[in-house]
């Protein structure tokens, strides 16, 4: 496969290959950030995560309408404000769902996932109706295209920077609000000991909902990032559920730090085998490894033992 | 040990109804067109009655049903198809006598493994066997090593994606995308006209009751029992001596043979079997089909499959555009108000009204001495 | 309850608008031959018990109006409804006014074989214009053959098939493959192809076609590579690469759905820009209605090979888009398929009126050799296999989202589903 | 192969993530013996009876029953073995009925196959009702577990361990939470049941647990901290140190 090829060549393609496995782990760990954090923390089973992803990408779209229609000049940074605004619809939608729908469901967790998958079609037809059956095309500002010529042969795609800065800013964020946080001590109090955590002055209440909502609100962030690089259409969400959901589970679902390294093994894993083996089969084998995994690991990469 | 351990009135009663809106009234009520469709909803039902043991009593929720309900359906397509593709039926193909999609593929030759589809008898036990030689291999990996809850589901989810794509990337020996269509007779009996239709939706009305039958007795043995036990106290099963697995090993298998036997009257009666029977979202549906129903009650699956299809067939005829938050809807109301679906809704809710009913009119007539005695 | 419309629609288009859309193609279209159903008594025109009355005929609609699929089939529901309307402003066919029962086959096959037969036993329509994959076709082929129903197929497919109870308005592949890469080959001087695809049976046999073409009838042409991504599936940066390393002088790409809106925004983005042609990007599946979704600047330079492109020049089109405009709104664009789809209609009602009959035989009878002058696509013929004589062009995609026309065959290609050394 | 001890656990150790619970941890109980364990709160007790029933994976160490390594066996296997366990709350099937629950237990049709077929025949239908009246609730049989007091239920658990008719028993705090008449009741029907088998027991009330037990071992932090009989380890300095030193 690779006598034709100068070392020179080779070098360059396999720079740029490692940088396609290093985009798509950032793709994978944005798609399962905000799932981690409510299945790691809170037990539930978001089906409806793709949706609210994809939430995230309708606000991009219509901030992207109304500075193309009202504020042209400052068309560049829109994308700022409209990753901003995806958080707070996505949160905000978040919050109304775990007020009106998860909460009543903490002790059923298989229940929960059944009500989620009906949010999810829900969701799906409400955006079918208000944006129409067909994608829409979220126009990015120029400077977010195109790609960067690191040397004549290697260009590294801006947009996969970008994915790559949000994914760590991301995680990093995540990481000092779980681990630096007031919040982040009593959602890990929660997850530890609900009834303790309540009796010691937690309102575990209010802090189970702003759990969903972030976790929903990154989701949503995911989504306006991923108006570069895929579709955006009423049913796109579903596009992504099945390999986040395998990104944590594989992760271990209790930690964060597995969910990264789980992103980062599957994506490696696959990158490497769509380089070699044709596309279909790169994913079945991928997804075959990983329940094969899961079945002699069940507990995932990364998982505390405890006493029972 | 007598019958009545087995089955008590009242669930005789139940079977009974049943029996008779399967077998009497939807055939005097409907025409063969709607008969036919309501004999594919059934087949549903046979998934779901799976569920309501797998799940209902046993507490294994899994997210992957459609991958048994279509090995089983695919396993009776390949032998239809293998008699629908004669030489002379394929003539104009490059290798006659080999399905069309195998020719659209440039394969020259059957694979061997599609070989022993030519036997019906093979077919039938492939059927039943294939969907359970599956549930097994899943089953004993994950329910050996514990894994239960939410991880069982999502693995089962992943398989079922896996089996999709595999599918639909082997078109050469599946027909892919397609599934495989134009079916057309079974051992020379043409599948396609209307009396054939109907005489499916009774066989298939039989084998439903059979697979019934089977759910009641295994709910009704010690075993049964166990499932429930297990539901609530695995532990406390494991140390009176069970081999916790093994049961759920079984049940898994048990209800991924009656998903195949499903998937197969799929197959004959809807005429072709494709992978969007197997995939995330139809297991998904076929879990919704036994919540309506009342997770915990096999009959009230076979009605939760009826009316959620049949539902689904009349929004989406009159408002196609609501269909979906109509669906949606029902999973959200079925989850957060009636988690027992229908059958807990009559057991709870309407047998205490009839039972005050009658009482209220035993009374009354108590109260009544001048009307005629009571017995 | 069914969806069912006369003349008017509900989704919002204006009367006034649509009649004066129908009055300009008035002109153009058929001169009506004033037909008056007295003069052709009901009792002889349905001989089947087809749903005619004195003065309305009933068509089903079948497509995904939900699902994932909705996506494509949305322009064409609504292409047939322009057509159905146009031929009811000029009096119907044989003086009956066309009504329509819409059903949705939710992008799932075998509601799609569920609808078909409800459409044929239920509502007995005397015709149906529908689906869109190939897979939804191939589960409603064999009701359409047991009961006898007859039904216009738009989408461009793999071929391989010829039903006497279809009419392929569509092209088959090689209709849309072999002139755009001989072009491709003779204008722009390309020897080596890297075939791309979704997976599933037409990109696949699509590519076979064209491997086989570019291999046995190119000269000193070959196939550099060939891969297929699952439908779906929306990371296409190690497939980049490895065309890189492949220096091709064509990426041949058949990728379909939300894969497209990803694959192109990821070569652009991977600095691959279609527009300086190197490699050159040509695809047979993306039509005006895909671009909307994947953006304007991220194709623009890619060729596509197709019948019809919205740009087309001609009397006829220009008509035919001002009238769907009308109907359904300025901001509509208009695909192959739509185009395709919108001909369902016309095709049917010039059988009819030469058949002089509804019942589905005399129609089929009547169907082969049909010449439809008044196509937007430009003259159009009936095949006695039941596909349509057409040109095959090459657009070059703009940033606007519109196709420049840059090449279209001198004459009419002839359809051929079973292609003799493609097999 | 003639052994003088029913169960002999050497040099046993179970650590999490570093921490150990159990820490080579040795002790040997005899036939018939009666051995209670107390310690503080987080000694290890729990977890002690949680090795030898396989419910917790040790680090090291072996736990021998009458000749087998029950390290080495599944859960199912060490209750075939003769091993019985109460848990600390009382674990019985809610759904079930009190006869229901006490059939499961019955030691018959075990395997899949057993259990579909298991026929409840005299045999069976005698036996609970035997065991039923052992523990209080014969009147009981029919009602669903869910609806017992925490007594009846803690009863209901030794009652299914009873009919499973184990030769080394094990009791987490079999009284805790109980009423006083309860807790008389029960110490009865533990003295009336500990006869003819061993038993190992967790107890912390001292005045049961001088009543039954035949020697005592203290744990402390996952060690042996004193064993002999009851007056032995009351009067170990080490005992009367761990106990009020802090």
């Amino acid at each position: 496969m690779f006598a034709d090829y100068s070392m020179a060549e080779l070098g360059a393609i396999f720079a740029m290959q490692g940088f396609a496995g290093l985009i798509l782990f950032s793709v994978f760990v944005l798609m399962a950030l905000g799932l981690a954090i409510i299945f790691g923390q809170m037990g539930v089973i978001n089906m409806a995560h793709g949706e609210f992803m994809i939430l995230g990408a309708y606000v991009t779209y219509i901030v992207s309408n109304i500075f193309a229609a009202y504020l042209p000049s400052l068309f560049g940074i829109y994308f700022f404000i409209a990753m901003f605004l995806a958080f707070i619809a996505s949160g905000a939608l978040g919050l109304f769902i775990e007020w009106a729908m998860i909460r009543h469901l903490y002790k059923r967790p298989l229940d929960t996932l059944l009500a989620t998958w009906g949010l999810s079609l829900i969701l799906q037809q409400i955006y079918r109706s208000v944006f129409g059956a067909r994608e829409v095309g979220v126009s990015i500002p120029d400077w977010m295209m195109g790609s960067l010529p690191l040397t004549d042969l290697i260009e590294i795609p801006i947009n996969g920077i970008f994915v790559m800065v949000l994914a760590v800013s991301i995680s990093l964020a995540v990481y000092i609000m779980m681990f630096r946080s007031t919040w982040g001590r009593q959602v890990r109090a929660i997850n530890q000991n609900r009834v303790m955590a309540g009796a010691v002055g937690i309102n575990t209440e209010w802090t189970d909902r702003l759990t969903f909502g972030i976790g929903c609100g990154v989701a949503g962030v995911a989504g306006s990032a991923f108006t570069m690089i895929g579709s955006t259409g009423p049913t796109a969400g579903q596009l992504y559920i099945v390999d986040t959901f395998l990104v944590v589970v594989f992760g271990g679902a209790a930690s964060l730090l597995g969910t990264i390294a789980s992103a980062f093994s599957i994506s490696q894993a696959q990158s490497i085998m769509e380089f070699f083996l044709s596309g279909s089969m790169a994913k079945v084998i991928t997804l075959l490894v990983v329940v094969g995994i899961l079945m002699i690991r069940p507990q995932g990469l990364f998982a505390l033992k405890l006493r029972k | 040990m007598t019958l009545t351990n087995y089955m008590n009135r009242k669930e005789l009663l139940g079977f009974l109804i049943l029996a008779a809106v399967i077998f009497i009234v939807l055939p005097l009520a409907l025409d063969t067109f709607r008969l036919n469709l309501f004999g594919k909803y059934l087949t549903y039902a046979f998934v779901a009655i799976g569920l309501a043991l797998c799940w209902g009593a046993g507490g294994i929720l899994s997210l992957g049903q459609g991958i048994f309900f279509g090995l089983g359906g695919y396993c009776m397509a390949m032998f239809l198809k293998l008699e629908a593709s004669t030489p002379e039926n394929t003539a104009i193909q490059s290798t006659p006598g080999i399905p069309d999609f195998m020719d659209w593929n440039q394969l020259t030759a059957l694979p061997i493994w599609w070989q022993p589809f030519h036997s019906l008898a093979f077919t039938m036990l492939a059927v039943v066997m294939v969907p359970v030689v599956f549930a097994f291999i899943i089953g004993f990996a994950m329910f050996t090593r514990r894994v239960g809850g939410v991880y069982f589901a999502i693995i089962t989810q992943a398989f079922a994606a896996i089996l999709t794509i595999l599918i639909i990337g082997q078109q050469g020996y599946t027909g892919g995308v397609n599934g495989i269509t134009d079916l057309r007779t079974l051992l020379g009996w043409d599948i396609r006209t209307d009396e054939a239709k109907n005489i499916l939706y009774f066989v298939n009305g039989a084998l439903l009751f059979v697979v019934l039958l089977i759910a009641q007795f295994v709910r009704k043995s010690k075993l049964g029992r166990l499932l429930i036990a297990m539901r609530d106290q695995e532990d406390r099963v494991r140390f009176s001596g069970y081999n916790v697995a093994n049961f759920k090993i079984f049940i898994f298998c048990l209800g991924a043979a009656f998903a195949g036997v499903g998937g197969a009257m799929f197959t004959l009666q809807v005429g072709f079997m494709s992978p969007t029977l197997v995939g995330i979202v139809p297991s998904i549906e076929m879990v919704i089909f036994c919540a309506v129903g009342g997770r915990l009650s096999i009959l009230g699956a076979v009605y939760g499959a009826l009316l959620v299809n049949l539902a689904k067939t009349t929004f989406s005829e009159g408002f196609p555009e609501l269909w979906l938050l109509g669906l949606g809807g029902l999973f959200i109301a079925v989850v957060m108000a009636f988690p027992n679906g229908l059958a807990g809704l009559w057991s709870e809710k309407v047998e205490p009204l009839l039972n005050r009913l009658i009482s209220k009119t035993q009374s009354a007539e108590a109260a009544n001495p001048n009307k005629a005695p009571a017995e | 309850m069914s969806d069912k419309g006369k003349s008017t629609d509900s989704l919002g288009m204006s009367r006034r608008a649509m009649l004066a859309g129908s009055a300009a193609l008035t002109a153009s279209l058929f001169t009506p031959k004033g037909l008056k159903a007295a003069d052709y008594p009901t009792s002889e025109v349905n001989t089947t018990g087809l749903a005619v009355t004195d003065d309305t005929v009933t068509v089903g609609i079948l497509h995904s109006i939900t699902g994932t699929m909705a996506i494509s089939e949305t322009g064409s529901v609504q292409a047939e409804k322009l057509a159905i309307e146009q031929i009811n402003a000029q009096g119907g066919i044989l003086g009956r006014k066309i009504e329509y029962v819409q059903e949705d086959g939710a992008s799932d096959w075998p509601t799609f074989a569920e609808k078909a037969k409800k459409l044929l036993v239920n509502d007995k329509v005397a015709s149906v214009m529908g689906c869109w994959t190939s897979a939804s076709r191939k589960a409603v082929l064999p009701v359409f053959e047991q009961y006898n129903g007859f039904l216009y197929y738009p989408t461009f497919y793999e071929g391989l098939e010829e039903s006497p109870n279809v009419i392929y308005t569509g092209q088959e592949a090689t209709q849309q493959i072999i002139a755009g890469l001989d072009w491709v080959n003779k204008e722009k001087g390309a020897k080596s192809f890297y075939l791309l695809g979704s997976d599933y049976i037409w990109p696949r046999t699509s590519n076979k076609i064209a491997r086989k073409h570019i291999e046995n009838f190119m000269e000193g042409c070959k196939v550099v590579g060939e891969e297929y991504y699952p439908l779906g599936h929306t990371q296409f940066n190690s497939v980049i690469n490895k065309i890189r390393l492949k220096k091709p002088d064509v990426i041949y790409a058949i990728v379909v759905g939300g894969s497209n809106v990803a694959f192109y925004k990821q070569l652009t983005a991977a600095g691959i820009d279609p527009a300086a042609e190197k490699p050159l990007v040509l695809t047979i599946s993306v039509t005006e209605d895909e671009i909307r979704g994947i953006g304007g600047e991220n194709i623009a330079g890619s060729y596509a090979c197709m019948k019809y492109f919205q740009s087309l020049e001609n009397e006829n089109n220009l008509e035919f888009v001002k009238s769907f405009k009308e109907m359904w709104g300025d901001d509509i664009v208009i695909g192959d398929v739509t185009q395709a789809a919108y001909l369902g209609p016309w095709l049917w009602k010039a059988a009819v009126e030469k058949a002089g009959s509804f019942d589905v035989d005399k129609v089929r009878e009547a169907q082969v050799g049909i010449e439809l002058p008044t196509a937007p696509e430009g003259y159009v013929k009936v095949h006695e296999n039941h596909h349509l004589w057409s040109k095959t062009r090459v657009g070059k995609a703009l940033a606007d989202g519109q196709y420049e026309v840059v090449f279209e065959t001198a004459d009419l290609v002839e359809p051929d589903p079973f292609p003799e050394g493609y097999q | 192969m003639p052994e003088r001890f029913i169960l002999s656990v050497e040099d046993l150790t179970v650590s999490f993530d570093g921490f150990k619970a159990v820490d080579h941890l040795s002790f040997y109980v005899e036939p018939n013996e009666c051995r209670v364990i107390i310690g503080p709160n987080g000694a290890g007790k729990t977890t002690v009876l949680d090795l030898i029933c396989g419910r917790t994976k040790a680090t090291g160490g072996t736990v021998k029953f009458k000749g087998m390594n029950l390290l080495d066996m599944r859960e199912d296997q060490i209750v075939h073995a003769g091993v019985g366990r109460k848990f600390q709350t009382p674990s019985v099937y809610e759904d079930l009925s009190v006869f229901e629950n006490l059939e499961l237990s019955y030691p018959k049709g075990h395997g899949v196959f057993g259990a579909i077929f298991f026929n409840q025949d005299q045999v069976v239908q005698d036996r609970i009702q035997e065991i039923a009246e052992t523990i209080f609730l014969a009147d009981q049989l029919d009602e669903k577990a869910a609806y017992l007091s925490h007594g009846q239920k803690q009863w209901l658990e030794i009652g299914m361990l009873l009919i499973q008719d184990p030769e080394l028993l094990m009791l987490d705090e079999p009284v805790a939470g109980m009423s006083v008449a309860e807790r008389k009741k029960t110490a009865e029907l533990l003295n009336r049941i500990i006869q003819d088998r061993s038993v190992i027991v967790i107890e912390h009330d001292m005045g049961f647990v001088a009543d039954i037990a035949t020697r005592v071992t203290v744990l402390h932090r996952g060690e042996m901290l004193s064993e002999g009989s009851m007056d032995h380890v009351q009067n170990d300095p080490k005992v009367v140190e761990v106990y009020l030193g802090h």
